[in-house]
């Protein structure tokens, strides 16, 4: 709790000054003269061709499905590192050496087959 | 007790566990809503995993009121298996999307092996 | 976040002074970068405007701020325009997170005729105790202001440039999650603070249950973690969005990416939450490589001491050794900066395949390599082996 | 007035509303956005119940990382605004929303109800130090949960090749 009121204080304050910051500088700057040709969507200067969001590739939420299982794997190692060393210190070593080296081989097992299986491939 | 008495006393007396309870049931029955009423399958993933989130909470919540961190350990697991579902759960919507263009929950109903 | 009245306004005015101080000094930057690319290729860079071009930086601002405030067609406008305001949030947290200094201990003082204290000022925003992995998740938040910003343009190249940056930052976060397993196995920490206490003093370790020391060396993590160092770095890169690994920006392929449609200050935010990612990663690189605030072969209570025989009271020694640590770990984080931008003049830009290839194919592997040597190495090390 | 009831009720009103509007709102991205937002801030109510592992991976498995997945795919779907969002019939919603309102009631009594049943322990302990708390978390899941915790291991393994092997399947317009 004592940390989370200056986390809170601090979003909302930066978000006012983003907001605020903007909204003055409506204030000052010129108003918009509109035409047509300004105002229609960037295409490197001609007509506008496609309505905006065309066909885009699956690798990219391939890509992040992989991410995510991978990142978990990850965060499961974080509190896995953080008592190794009172693992060591208690004679119990090698136990939390094997139990992630379990966990481990599965992690390079699943790695090496993304890689064989060119899921990760762009081109 | 009357119910009245009960709403009062619920919100006058300080923060405890029925008020993070209170919270959970609800976020729970937000998602239930969702999946009961929405057609979209990415919005009825999306509440479920609202729903995973309300017992995630209700988790936490008892095992900090009764200082048992295995509580804890069963939110990893179920943030865990909640990704997987999520990564499993759009990957067969985006492969149906891309050949059906259609994500209407209604629609799936009438796919055939 | 405090007791009485004092200790809750000391606490926010310092926030809001990290804060400012953040966004102060991205004008800096901008002017080191523009100055420092035309040093490294022998150009004179901004030189006009006031002494070494430095009041360049006041004529940017105004420029910015008188622009026309202009908004494309079909554009998702509350999202247009939430997207920079909430690009500076991730930035500025992770920041505030990391410490900058010593804490700084006062004693009870008197002041208007009444007594305060004693008090514990962090020097930092705030203090969490999981250090790592809050600033971990918060700067994975910036991904959204860039989904939004593609998104919200209604352009093809600016969704594309957004899924292209965020497929990216995606990628290379694995890798940078990966390699501060090496640092949280060494230190058997999340707290920044407890990481930066285990680096003073001289290189010291265990060796088969035997202490060994290196007098000439400092206790830092990049000697007991090159190659994680060296991982932690480029994945911040791609982080970051910087060249090399700035493919979101491909003028040839996708105009200016994700804020291809932003113009004016709107534009300018994107490039504070930018610089701002940059400084909470040089700060993360000096807390967990280099020693964070710490001096070489000077030790906090000692210089504190100095400033008592001076003749300084103990609670203004303590604001005196706070901020000659400070300085320390400001120049540390300036270098990294000046890294940064260094690496941007130098090595050219990567193509997509290749920056995906080097996140999965070759970083992850030897992010994983460097756990597994460090887990091996601290376990023959530490364990008693008699 | 404590600062942790106001945090409380101040973080509880912002999570319903957006959850609500993750329900109610027609354009499924700002659906998955407001999910967003109702993730941080769940993490913040960990927070407060001192789980600060927790709300550390809620941050990043969570917001950081499945919804950044569901919003990129909702902006490769290029998803308009849907007419038909809702499911039809005036009867059968009723019924859905009025279980679920019901459900909640029934929580809500059961929880006022047994009131005072579960032992509390005292949690006015000292300071937790996010440290210790994980160490111990640690503890437990690499001895009594070490089982669970490989088998978690190879599910992620057979959902990567499962999910890559679903986006295998030929057909379709994207590519």
């Amino acid at each position: 709790m004592n940390s989370l009121v200056p986390i809170i204080a601090l979003t909302i304050f930066v978000l006012l000054f983003g907001a605020g910051l903007l909204f003055l500088v409506s204030l000052v700057g010129p108003k918009p003269k509109n035409s047509s040709a300004k105002n229609s969507t960037y295409e490197c200067g001609i007509d506008v061709q496609t309505t905006g969001h065309s066909k885009i590739s699956v690798r990219y939420y391939l890509t992040a499905i992989l991410f995510i299982l991978f990142d978990i794997e990850i965060i499961f190692m974080y509190p896995w590192a953080l008592a190794y060393g009172d693992f060591i210190k208690e004679g119990h070593g090698l136990y939390i050496l094997g139990a992630m080296g379990v966990f481990l081989l599965i992690f390079i097992i699943g790695l090496i087959w993304e890689i064989k299986s060119k899921a990760l491939e762009w081109d | 007790m009357n119910s009245l008495n009960m709403l009062g006393d619920f919100f006058l007396s300080p923060v405890g566990i029925n008020h993070y309870l209170g919270l959970s049931a609800i976020l729970f029955c937000i998602g239930m809503v969702g999946v009961l009423r929405r057609r979209n399958v990415l919005v009825i993933l999306m509440s479920i995993e609202l729903m995973l989130n309300a017992v995630n909470l209700s988790f936490v919540t008892f095992s900090h009121f009764t200082q048992n961190i295995n509580g804890q350990i069963m939110v990893f697991f179920v943030m865990t298996i909640a990704a997987a579902e999520a990564g499993v759960g759009l990957a067969i919507a985006v492969t149906i999307f891309k050949r059906f263009k259609e994500v209407n929950i209604e629609f799936f109903e009438q796919l055939k092996g | 976040m405090g007791a009485d009245l004092f200790e809750v306004s000391v606490n926010l005015v310092k926030m809001i002074i990290i804060f400012v101080m953040m966004v102060q000094l991205v004008p800096l930057l901008v002017w080191v970068e523009r100055r420092g690319s035309a040093f490294i290729q022998n150009r004179l860079g901004p030189n006009r405007v006031g002494p070494l071009g430095l009041t360049q930086l006041l004529a940017d601002a105004v420029k910015f701020i008188f622009k026309e405030e202009f908004v494309p067609e079909k554009t998702k406008r509350f999202l247009f325009y939430a997207a920079p305001v909430v690009s500076l949030v991730p930035a500025a947290i992770a920041f505030g997170a990391i410490p900058l200094s010593l804490p700084i201990n006062i004693e009870q003082f008197e002041m208007f005729g009444s007594t305060f204290g004693p008090y514990r000022f962090a020097f930092q925003s705030f203090e969490v105790g999981i250090g790592i992995v809050f600033v971990l998740g918060i700067s994975s938040l910036g991904a959204y202001s860039m989904l939004m910003a593609g998104w919200s343009s209604n352009n093809k190249y600016s969704l594309l440039g957004a899924l292209r940056s965020c497929a990216q930052m995606i990628s290379y976060e694995l890798a940078l999650g990966l390699s501060i397993v090496g640092i949280l196995l060494l230190y058997g920490t999340f707290d920044f603070a407890t990481m930066i206490d285990a680096q003073q003093g001289p290189l010291t370790f265990m060796l088969l249950g035997k202490e060994v020391s290196v007098p000439f060396l400092p206790n830092w993590g990049i000697f007991y973690q090159p190659l994680g160092a060296i991982l932690f770095f480029t994945a911040v890169f791609a982080e970051t969005n910087r060249t090399p690994f700035d493919l979101p920006e491909a003028e040839a392929e996708l105009v200016a990416g994700y804020h291809t449609e932003y113009s004016g200050l709107k534009m300018n935010m994107f490039y504070i939450g930018e610089y701002g990612h940059m400084m909470a990663a040089s700060a993360l690189m000096a807390v967990f490589y280099f020693g964070g605030y710490d001096i070489p072969f000077l030790s906090p209570d000692s210089v504190r001491e100095t400033f008592l025989g001076w003749g300084l009271s103990a609670n203004k020694a303590a604001i005196a050794t706070a901020f000659l640590f400070h300085v320390s770990m400001f120049a540390k984080i300036l270098f990294f900066l000046w890294v940064f931008i260094w690496v941007r003049w130098t090595i050219p830009r990567f193509r997509y395949d290749q920056l995906m290839d080097l996140g999965w194919k070759t970083m992850l592997p030897w992010a994983l390599a460097n756990t597994i040597i460090t887990a091996i190495v601290i376990y023959i090390m530490r364990t008693n082996w008699s | 007035m404590d600062v942790s009831i106001l945090l409380f009720y101040g973080l509880a009103t912002i999570i319903v509303f957006f959850a609500l509007a993750v329900v109610i709102s027609d354009n499924p991205i700002y659906s998955a956005l407001y999910l967003a937002i109702t993730m941080v801030t769940l993490a913040f109510v960990y927070f407060l119940l001192k789980a600060f592992f927790i709300a550390g991976v809620q941050l990043i498995v969570y917001a950081g990382a499945v919804m950044v997945l569901f919003v990129m795919v909702m902006m490769m779907f290029d998803l308009k605004k849907e007419k038909n969002s809702f499911s039809k019939g005036k009867f059968a919603n009723f019924i859905k929303v009025g279980s679920a309102g019901w459900l909640c009631g029934l929580i809500f009594a059961s929880i006022m109800l047994s009131k005072g049943m579960l032992p509390l322990a005292n949690t006015n302990t000292p300071q937790a130090v996010a440290d210790t708390s994980t160490k111990e978390l640690a503890i437990l899941l690499y001895t009594d949960y070490i089982f669970a915790f490989e088998l978690l291991g190879l599910l992620l393994l057979l959902i990567a090749v499962g999910a890559v092997a679903v986006s295998r399947i030929k057909g379709g317009t994207h590519e």
